[in-house]
């Protein structure tokens, strides 16, 4: 099809759709209305299991399904990345030139941002059953923590700060914790994904359960699949040429 | 007002799939799609959300209540950004090798998956 | 009060988003595209979802942007 | 509640294949190639094992594990629950199967990139088990998720082919477009009943006029499901993926996860909106649609020379077929679809790896290019004329089997001219395959004029998928291949296993049963009459008629090209073109047409329901 054809055709479509959602809206309750009975439900459920944050109690406990799966789904895209960013046979992985000069000022910063980064995000990953937050959120705080190194011009001292066999495994060995958490509910006969660690008291760093055991495996397997996957961009942006256009090795 | 958070979440949707048409790029074809994607998690919240009731986290001191937004929609839009996080490097990980492949992002001048 | 900061968040993020898929030039995208990010992030504290916004902010104003610019990186690297 | 060690079969199902895949991820440093490969083999074993544990146990009603071990009060509750019958047990151990017969098939000769294939086959297998065995509408969304991105990232495999990535990114976008659609559909749902389990929503919905919500909702959510499904015009992304995925991948997305979108479709309407929106209005939507999906998949089938995306919009075809025998709503029509689906796996997976075989060995799959090269002495040939054969219906293999099946319940329904249809689908589909097989291994007719890749797409000159072109066919390839089959022909000779299929396909319709057993721990409820599903004679007649009729087509394929007028044949040549063209490969086109197509869809749900 031409431009204006796909253009007619995706017309066409986008009004019906238009028409179908406002009939939908017709019959939607008002925004803000106070009849939200799934949330009668979760409330008083994540209280029960002592977690303050209600969201993680619904993540991590009452529908810590969904959240294995999106843990998978996160390792997946990692290894499928990982496969489809490798260097073919016909490119070479050169260390990657010390990049441009950068300004002092932006170095120190980088250096002093490091450790508050990596302190931020480890406090957002073991209080994610207390605070806004958790295993998710820290997770990437700490991945993109180490690329601020990067940022610093120091894409040397990223590379040896980041060995990524060890990343994929604290990933791999994360996502499976994740599943054989669930799997000793399951062994205790309490379920799959049962919250069975002593619940601790509300509002307290140790309640909750496995939410915060969960938390922080989360945390593992963001933060080590969040820098495999940025790895892999950066390698090729920086890193990867084709065999033709490289003119001197390394 | 109450129809405005709903049609904007459309709105996005749907500029997000013109995006995807027009795009002379498929990297902005990418974009445009976690645009689209996007659309979903302002729908999710806008249905969850209650006037005047507060985030569904119980900080120290304040005791339980029910008067907060659901829950459950934010727990299920956390699940939606991380969908479209990695369908994005998925996505711009094919762009790249579909660059090296093909000399072109062009999706008019990619023309080997004809018939 | 709060409805207005609703409907004034709702109403940048809508104009967003159309910003974002309406930028040609990939290299602009990923700026728009944080920007967008930020939108979003401050509409969803808005409504109460501050798990949500804290998401958004790392990923959808952080890692994504950031993974959309070194693509981009490559690909003008090639092209050059 | 507690039924017994069978509850503990589901999540074991869902979790083992990842946790496997972590330990390949893990070890892949150290260990040898033949460990990931023996590692990946043995979990595939393993959940072949438990899905087929859980299909015995859901013989007396359905297995509900709720997650979290939040069990329903009064009928609601915060968890997730997997809800088992035997059809989707069924379907899971299908998964598990063919993925088992895929990694054997890749054993130590697939050029795979390090231990991430048979790390992501496994995650793949965890994804399909999981959506098929799940009872909550998001959390269906959420594997739905997980089948396309290990999907994507199987089918772009081969970096350097320039078809490969361009073929993986088409499938990435739009069955990703569709996915959010299905989200906002959720989200309308969610906002009228403030539930997700699909037996929840279910008993919420139970009696409702079906208004704008409903329909939209309906429409939306489907919709993601049927772009899995391939149905026209949400097909396009299919021929691409199926064209350049690496043939093991192809025996996962075509015997198995295509399927499940019907498979979806069915488990959510007949779950969550039969009791609203009246069967009529969705049994005439899906007979049209499935027509029209039907019709062009074997006109484009008959008209390929790459003989993947052959087989691919074969597939496109066939899906139209299950789509039909659904849209008849009743259980024997679901039996039909169920063995249908099972004998199609299995010939449809085989014929996908023998075209692996061969481009191993010759490095194409273009039928013109290897005109009379391979040889009818390869062990392939025999294996590929006969799975074409069963392909179109031939008794007493498992597609015949389906087919007759599905027939007769469209018969008893008062459209006996629907047995037309299948008979003539099922000999074009099989008829090109015969053909290509027959040019491809003996030479037969003439060779077919060489094509531009500008305009159409060529299968010459690939990469083989192995690490070097394969003097000899290994072993492991062909007991693969053998498997396939053996399985393909069992559904049809077993009367045991189609007996309990027609059962399986009555608890499956059984709403009532489903909300009782789910929600309230009942006990199963007794099996409304099941459908005897099994050869008749009429049945066996008409697979002989089919298989002849393919043949026909193929023989006049190859010999009657002369006979043809010129004028007549320019003619065809010009329509044809005209589909031809809508199929460009460009993204813009294919997003155009699946917004198009849900606008359609709901067109053909909602505008007779207008009061």
């Amino acid at each position: 099809m031409n431009r204006r054809a796909r253009l007619s055709v995706f017309g066409l479509g986008a009004a019906g759709l238009a028409v179908l959602f406002a009939l939908a809206l017709a019959g939607m309750p008002d925004f803000g209305t106070s009849d939200h009975p799934y949330r009668d439900l979760a409330v008083p459920a994540a209280v029960a299991h002592d977690t303050a944050n209600v969201v993680s109690s619904v993540n991590f406990d009452q529908r810590a399904l969904d959240t294995l799966g999106e843990e998978v789904i996160l390792l997946s895209a990692v290894v499928g990345a990982t496969a489809l960013l490798r260097p073919t046979p016909h490119e070479t992985q050169r260390p990657p030139a010390p990049g441009g000069r950068v300004l002092d000022g932006t170095i120190l910063m980088a250096y002093l941002l490091l450790p508050l980064t990596t302190l931020i995000g480890l406090d957002v990953v073991v209080h994610g059953h207390l605070t806004p937050g958790g295993g998710f959120q820290g997770g990437v705080v700490l991945a993109t923590a180490l690329h601020l190194l990067y940022l610093a011009g120091r894409y040397e001292s990223l590379a040896r700060l980041r060995p990524l066999d060890w990343y994929v495994w604290v990933e791999g060995s994360s996502a499976a914790s994740f599943a054989g958490i669930g799997l000793v509910g399951l062994g205790l006969g309490s379920g799959f994904l049962a919250n069975v660690a002593p619940h601790g008291s509300f509002q307290n760093l140790l309640s909750a359960g496995t939410v915060p055991i969960l938390n922080v495996v989360t945390g593992g397997a963001v933060a080590g699949g969040a820098v495999v996957l940025l790895a892999q961009f950066l390698n090729q942006a920086l890193g990867t040429t084709p065999q033709a256009a490289q003119k001197s090795a390394g | 007002m109450g129809v405005l958070a709903y049609a904007v979440a459309g709105w996005l949707v749907i500029v997000g799939a013109l995006g995807m048409l027009r795009s002379r790029n498929l990297v902005q074809a990418t974009v445009a799609l976690s645009v689209a994607q996007s659309g979903t998690y302002v729908f999710l919240l806008a249905i969850g959300y209650q006037w005047s009731a507060t985030a569904p986290v119980f900080s120290s001191g304040s005791p339980p209540t029910n008067q907060v937004v659901d829950p459950v929609v934010q727990a299920m839009a956390l699940t939606d950004i991380v969908v479209s996080a990695m369908v994005t490097a998925l996505l711009l990980a094919l762009t790249i090798q579909i660059e090296k492949t093909h000399r072109t992002l062009d999706p008019d001048e990619l023309q080997r998956l004809k018939g | 009060m709060s409805a207005a900061l609703i409907v004034v968040a709702l109403t940048l993020v809508a104009i967003g988003g159309a910003t974002v898929v309406f930028t040609t030039d990939p290299a602009r995208q990923a700026v728009t595209l944080s920007v967008f990010g930020l939108l979003l992030t401050l509409l969803f504290f808005v409504l109460q979802a501050p798990d949500v916004a804290l998401s958004q902010l790392v990923v959808g104003a952080a890692l994504v942007p950031l993974m959309v610019m070194l693509t981009v990186r490559k690909i003008n690297q090639r092209s050059r | 509640m507690y039924q017994g060690p069978a509850t503990a079969l589901a999540p074991l199902a869902v979790a083992l294949p990842v946790v496997l895949a972590c330990v390949v991820l893990i070890v892949e440093r150290w260990a040898s190639r033949r460990l990931a490969d023996l590692l990946a083999v043995g979990t595939t074993v393993l959940v072949f094992g438990l899905t087929a544990a859980l299909v015995a146990a859901t013989r007396d009603g359905r297995v509900v594990t709720w997650s979290g071990g939040w069990v329903p009060r009064g009928g609601l509750s915060v968890g997730i629950a997997l809800v088992v019958d035997q059809l989707a047990a069924g379907i899971a151990c299908l998964a598990a199967g063919l993925t088992c017969c895929a990694l054997l098939y890749s054993w130590r000769y697939l050029k795979t990139a390090r231990a991430h294939y048979q790390a992501l086959m496994l995650l793949f297998l965890a994804g399909m088990v999981g959506f098929s065995l799940t009872g909550d509408l998001f959390n269906m969304f959420v594997f739905f998720e997980l089948m396309g991105v290990t999907a994507f990232a199987l089918t772009g495999l081969h970096i350097e082919e320039p078809d490969s990535v361009q073929g993986s990114l088409n499938f990435a976008v739009i069955n990703s477009l569709g996915a959010y659609l299905s989200l906002m559909g959720i989200g309308l749902l969610y906002a009228r009943t403030g539930q997700l389990g699909l037996a929840q929503l279910g008993a919420r919905l139970a009696g409702r006029h079906a208004d704008g919500l409903i329909v939209a909702a309906f429409v939306l959510v489907t919709i993601g499901f049927l772009v899995k499904a391939a149905m026209v015009p949400l097909h396009f992304w299919l021929a691409d993926a199926h064209a350049v995925a690496p043939a093991p991948v192809c025996v996962l997305m075509s015997g198995v996860m295509v399927e499940l979108g019907v498979y979806a479709l069915a488990r959510v309407y007949l779950t969550v909106f039969s009791a609203s929106i009246p069967a009529p209005v969705v049994q005439r939507t899906f007979l049209v649609t499935g027509l029209l999906t039907a019709a062009l998949g074997s006109v484009m089938c008959f008209a390929q020379r790459h003989l993947k995306r052959l087989l691919a919009y074969s597939t496109i075809a066939h899906t139209g077929l299950f789509l039909i025998g659904f849209a008849l709503l009743s259980p024997d029509g679901l039996a039909g679809v169920a063995l249908y689906v099972a004998g199609h796996a299995g010939v449809k997976g085989a014929l996908f790896l023998l075209v692996g075989v061969v481009l191993d060995r010759y490095q194409s799959v273009d039928e013109g290019e290897l005109f009379g090269r391979v040889g009818g002495r390869h062990p392939a040939c025999w294996m590929f004329l006969l799975a074409a054969l069963a392909l179109a219906g031939l008794p007493p293999f498992g597609p015949g089997l389906g087919k007759a099946v599905t027939e007769e319940a469209a018969a008893t329904a008062g459209h006996p001219w629907l047995v037309a249809v299948f008979v003539l689908v099922s000999a074009v589909t099989g008829g090109a395959v015969l053909r290509a097989g027959l040019r491809v291994f003996l030479g037969r007719g003439h060779r077919p004029e060489p094509i531009e890749p500008v305009e159409q797409m060529s299968g010459g000159r690939k990469e083989p998928e192995t690490e070097n072109t394969l003097r000899r066919t290994p072993l492991t390839m062909l007991v693969a291949i053998g498997m396939l089959l053996i399985g393909s022909t069992a559904v049809g000779v077993l009367p045991g296993l189609a007996a309990a299929v027609g059962r399986a396909a009555a608890v499956f319709g059984d709403q009532a049963g489903y909300l009782d057993q789910a929600l309230f721990a009942a006990s199963a409820p007794p099996v409304a009459a099941a459908p005897v599903a099994w050869w008749s004679s009429s049945g066996v007649l008409l697979g002989v008629a089919s298989t002849v009729l393919a043949a026909v087509v193929a023989g006049l394929s190859l010999y009657a090209h002369p006979l043809v007028p010129h004028r007549l044949r320019s003619h065809l040549a010009a329509g044809f073109e005209v589909v031809r063209g809508l199929h460009s490969g460009h993204l813009g086109d294919y997003v155009a047409w699946l917004i198009f197509g849900a606008a359609g869809l709901a067109a053909l749900i909602g505008l007779p329901l207008l009061p």
